[in-house]
């Protein structure tokens, strides 16, 4: 069997924290193990750190002190071989203060959240800003006013999960100007929750609501309430509720997952007016399907702004329109590079 | 055409009837309708054909109760055919839920093969701590797995005193309902050890895998309930996955019907007006 | 004998549950108030035991980190709207996680989806097969019409119009392959609880 | 106050959060380790509220003899025993294993297999050819449904190959699309928030 060197490079690991050296090695194949080995002298004791396998290349040495020499050797080994690799080093560990290979991803946060805020400044300067309409969106009033000729109540459910995912963030709000309808019209309205944070919250947005709209004695704490965190649980419940209180309008904007089909034919049977709207692009062909008004992915997001007509959030409409122009560009520069080997653009995007 | 109006309002109850029906009776009486095999599961056939009697592969059971209907049926196949080759089974699962599930169907076939416990087969039950855990696994089981799954010491056992690393695994198969699971497998055992692969996924999870495949990463891949029937063909052993295939083709015939159903009758509607 | 009566309850359950799509009826009322009973217990215990406790008290308690007195602090003012005078204080703890998980959105949405969607866009148009090369480009296509759907500043007519009309035909070759892509799984799931009822609870199989 | 100290909150925790993604050194990582770890802590601790609240409703719902109230005795039983048996023995406790095992784990895959009947009643009513683009929708799922299955393969046998092409090409392209939508909205959305302009989760105070 033709056993082949060992060849060593060692480097401060980069973009870390200053606790570990990265050991790489490139060896011919009939190795069985390797032996990695570790000193403070370049000829001094070296002590075993790390045995690998045959397919490994490459190991982190995190057991080693900040700004302090130090130099490796490998040895492999089969049953009849042992090869010594050069002494390689020495290599410090040290802190670094900005991670390198994220610069692109700092580059694109820092140019989306700058379009965003010049558009939000125009628009607080008094720019007119136009915004074309969203269907669903209009949908949203007449349904709740068609609940209150048929003096039913309305649902509205806020997605499943907490208000640590965006949507539900993006629902919350869409609740405060349903629930400013509820209670302008003396409609009753349900919110049941799967999270406890979620309900809190819910409560007070409707309750602040109720008062804004002068009808705060409307506002009833039961009817937003938390049921479960599980999943199914937490559906068998709303259908129930479907089934008893007959609301005549559900709303269900938030996160969904694979409970949206069971929710929205429930209540599609007892005949209610269903208006959808997520994020989550695999569950968009079921609302699509059983609803009657769906707000596709990001029209979640807009109908915040949109609902509001306030120029700073129609603003960061704006801005993400730009956005959306930005990402044509990049893709077509991006497909150009293929075509003319420009390397160095799709590599940008590689990230760690 | 009085049909069609009656049929306009149709009930959806009569559609759920219709539903529970083809999912029932094939169940009771198999229609036994052929299954076409596609590349990847016969990858994998052919992988567990090529192995020499008595190689050891590992089975991990990543899954739980909640896709234990795509993934169960998968799992006893395949240990059929690893046993009927005379291959030992070193069974892990990186999901709690798993281990329990992988027993149920290893207990049951190796009786009719007359395999023992601790010599042809083990279970070492469940183990977290995904990536770090497989990559230490790798490297030196004993540095993971100390006792099997009823508390046995693990080199009391001759097959578990014979597996000592990676080296002494010859195929890694998987039955992955999300992570961790095949990725985890792919990503730290492949790729440091050079163990090959095979998985069977859910349904949703197989288009996601077959990036995977081409590369080569993954030598074969079962795709839920339909991997299972295609396995179940290879080895020619009908079991939940042939008769789920029946079900599944009767329910989805039936609902290219119901919208067939569905647009004659807006044929029929728009013609009156 | 337990795992029989685990079998039985497990068996009749199910069947409550199924009952409700003739109509809703006592059975699944029963069925219902177990599930959302037993689970708001499950799931009380276990944020308990995996997360609230390893995260705020198990550090102040047994490891002497004594700054973990902030976040229970933080998490106690859950009960801040049952006395009205500091009912504002509950917007201590929204605001608080609401400000963390925005920041991890941000960044794990540029991470981990903008950078890699974007990447996997930039496909070959040649030096690949005809047909390749024709997928490729109706991958590209698809992407930016898609995006022109969702452009909001102009009135969807004229150019912009045709855009978004066939950013729509793809949505709606997508929702419509996804959701018969998805019924296989479905229809599985209802096979298990079939072969659940006719082989572990009835034995006819 | 009432407002600002809020602002003040989430501005700060949302710009530190953010810059410690890009400083590797250790006070940075440790840091934003911390305050997630109490972010998951406090949501996590939450849950008690929900909770009081469920016991809230469903013993009202009891004492003023609502409709149905006599459900609500079920609910505070199984949610006591569970309660019980996973805080006093312990979340390996036999009666918490037992409960979770032959009560939730069977109803959950009952109500997620729910589906398959629902798939069914809603592509009777939805996939009709009303429109152009409700024909799309209809095509597209006819074909991935036939193809899907062993049948599909003896009609054509191209059949299989087709529904991965729809599945990765024009379904790709559409995901995608909706996706970097959805990243713009979000990105948009939380930079609202973090600075203070969106702020109707605070009880829609504007």
């Amino acid at each position: 069997m033709i056993v082949g060197q060992i060849e060593l490079r060692v480097c401060d690991t980069p973009n870390d924290d200053g606790s570990s050296i990265t050991v790489e090695w490139n060896a011919g194949p009939g190795y069985r193990i390797f032996e990695i080995l570790r000193s403070t002298e370049p000829d001094g004791d070296f002590e075993k750190v790390y045995e690998a396998g045959a397919g490994e290349t490459i190991f982190i040495d995190s057991d080693v002190k900040l700004g302090k020499n130090y130099f490796y050797k490998i040895v492999g080994r089969n049953d009849s071989f042992v090869t010594n690799s050069q002494v390689a080093g020495p290599v410090r560990p040290e802190v670094q203060y900005f991670n390198l290979a994220r610069l692109p991803v700092l580059v694109c946060i820092i140019v989306l959240f700058a379009i965003i805020i010049l558009y939000i400044t125009r628009a607080k300067s008094g720019e007119k800003l136009f915004v074309r309409k969203i269907p669903a969106l209009k949908a949203i009033e007449e349904a709740i006013g068609r609940a209150t000729e048929m003096g039913k109540p309305v649902l509205y459910v806020p997605g499943i999960m907490d208000i640590d995912d965006p949507q539900t963030i993006a629902s919350m709000s869409i609740l405060s100007r349903v629930a400013e309808k509820t209670a302008e019209y003396g409609t009753s309205l349900y919110v049941p929750t799967s999270k406890s944070m979620a309900m809190t919250m819910a409560q007070q947005i409707v309750k602040e609501s109720a008062t804004r709209v002068g009808r705060p004695d409307w506002y009833n704490p039961d009817n937003i309430r938390y049921i479960t965190d599980d999943q199914f649980a937490y559906v068998s419940a709303v259908d129930g509720i479907m089934l008893r209180e007959r609301p005549a309008t559900n709303f269900y904007l938030g996160t969904f997952y694979a409970e949206s089909l069971i929710l929205a034919e429930t209540g599609h049977s007892t005949g209610a007016i269903q208006i959808a709207g997520t994020a989550m692009p695999d569950q968009l062909p079921f609302f699509v399907a059983a609803c009657d008004f769906t707000l596709l992915g990001e029209e979640l997001y807009a109908a915040s702004a949109y609902l509001s007509q306030e120029p700073v959030q129609l603003g960061s409409l704006k801005g993400q329109d730009l956005g959306k122009l930005l990402f044509i560009s990049v893709i077509v520069i991006g497909v150009l590079s293929q075509i003319f080997n420009w390397h160095f653009f799709i590599n940008l995007f590689n990230i760690e | 055409m009085r049909v069609f109006d009656y049929l306009s309002h149709l009930d959806r109850r009569i559609i759920f009837l219709l539903v529970a029906l083809a999912v029932v009776i094939p169940m009771l009486v198999p229609l036994n309708l052929p299954v076409d095999i596609t590349g990847p599961v016969k990858n994998v056939y052919d992988k567990i054909e090529s192995l020499p009697e008595g190689s050891v592969v590992l089975i991990s059971t990543d899954y739980d109760p909640g896709s234990e209907a795509e993934l169960y049926p998968a799992t006893e196949a395949i240990i059929e055919h690893c046993f009927r080759k005379n291959l030992r089974i070193y069974m892990m699962g990186l999901w709690p839920a798993g281990s329990e599930l992988g027993n149920m169907a290893l207990n049951k076939i190796a009786q009719s093969y007359n395999k023992k416990y601790g010599k042809d087969y083990i279970n070492v039950g469940y183990r977290p701590g995904g990536q770090v855990m497989l990559l230490s696994l790798g490297r030196n089981f004993g540095d993971v797995i100390k006792v099997d799954y009823q508390g046995i010491p693990i080199d009391s056992l001759p097959l578990g005193g014979g597996v000592k690393s990676a080296r002494d695994i010859s195929l890694v198969i998987t039955f992955s309902a999300g992570d961790p699971g095949i990725l985890h497998w792919i990503t730290y055992f492949h790729a440091r050890y050079g163990v090959p692969i095979c998985g069977a996924t859910t349904a949703i999870m197989a288009p996601q895998m077959y990036p995977y495949l081409s590369s080569g990463q993954l030598t074969g891949l079962l795709g839920g309930l339909k991997g299972a029937a295609e396995y179940e063909t290879l080895v020619d052993k009908k079991g939940r996955g042939l008769r789920g295939m029946d079900s599944q083709s009767i329910v989805h015939l039936l609902l290219v019907g119901f919208i067939a159903l569905g647009n004659v009758i807006l044929v029929y509607q728009r013609r009156r007006g | 004998m337990i795992n029989t009566i685990g079998i039985w309850v497990a068996a009749l359950l199910t069947l409550a549950i199924y009952s409700f799509l003739y109509k809703d009826n006592a059975f699944y009322k029963i069925a219902e108030n177990i599930f959302v009973g037993v689970s708001a217990g499950y799931w009380a215990v276990v944020l308990w035991y995996d997360f609230a406790w390893p995260n705020l008290f198990e550090p102040l308690l047994t490891r002497g980190q004594w700054y973990n007195i902030f976040p229970i602090f933080i998490g106690v003012l859950m009960f801040a709207p049952l006395i009205p005078k500091i009912s504002w204080m509950i917007r201590i703890p929204l605001t608080f996680t609401m400000g963390v998980a925005m920041a991890v959105s941000i960044t794990q949405f540029v991470q981990g989806d903008i950078f890699p969607q974007l990447q996997a866009t930039f496909l070959p148009l040649s030096g690949v097969s005809l047909f390749k090369g024709f997928s490729n480009l109706l991958i590209i296509l698809g992407v930016v019409f898609t995006l022109i759907y969702f452009y909001f500043s102009k009135e969807h007519k004229g150019v912009l119009g045709i855009g978004a009309k066939i950013g729509i035909w793809f949505m709606m070759v997508s929702f419509g392959a996804s959701f018969g892509y998805t019924i296989m799984a479905r229809v599985s799931l209802f096979i298990g609880r079939i072969y659940f009822l006719l082989h572990h609870w009835l034995g006819v199989i | 106050m009432k407002t600002i100290l809020p602002l003040i909150i989430v501005f700060c925790c949302g710009f530190y959060m953010l810059a410690t993604f890009f400083i590797p050194a250790r006070f940075s990582q440790t840091s934003s380790q911390t305050l997630q770890n109490w972010y998951l802590g406090v949501m996590a601790f939450f849950v008690f509220i929900g909770i009081f609240n469920l016991i809230k409703i469903n013993v009202d719902k009891i004492q003023r003899k609502l409709r149905d109230w006599q459900y609500s005795i079920i609910l505070l039983t199984f949610l006591g025993v569970m309660l019980g048996a996973g805080f006093i023995g312990g979340r390996d406790s036999k009666v918490f294993l037992y409960l979770f095992e032959n009560f939730q784990v069977p109803l959950g895959a009952t109500m997620f297999s729910l589906l398959a009947f629902f798939v069914a009643s809603a592509s009777f009513r939805a996939f009709r050819a009303k429109t152009p683009e409700a024909t799309l929708l209809l095509i597209a799922a006819v074909i991935v449904m036939i193809g899907r299955i062993p049948i599909g393969y003896l009609i054509w046998h191209k059949f299989p190959d087709l529904v991965e092409w729809i599945m990765q090409v024009p379904n790709t392209a559409a995901k995608r699309g909706i996706l970097f939508g959805i990243d713009l909205g979000l990105i948009s959305m939380a930079l609202r928030v973090l600075l203070g302009i969106e702020r109707s989760y605070m009880g829609g105070e504007r």
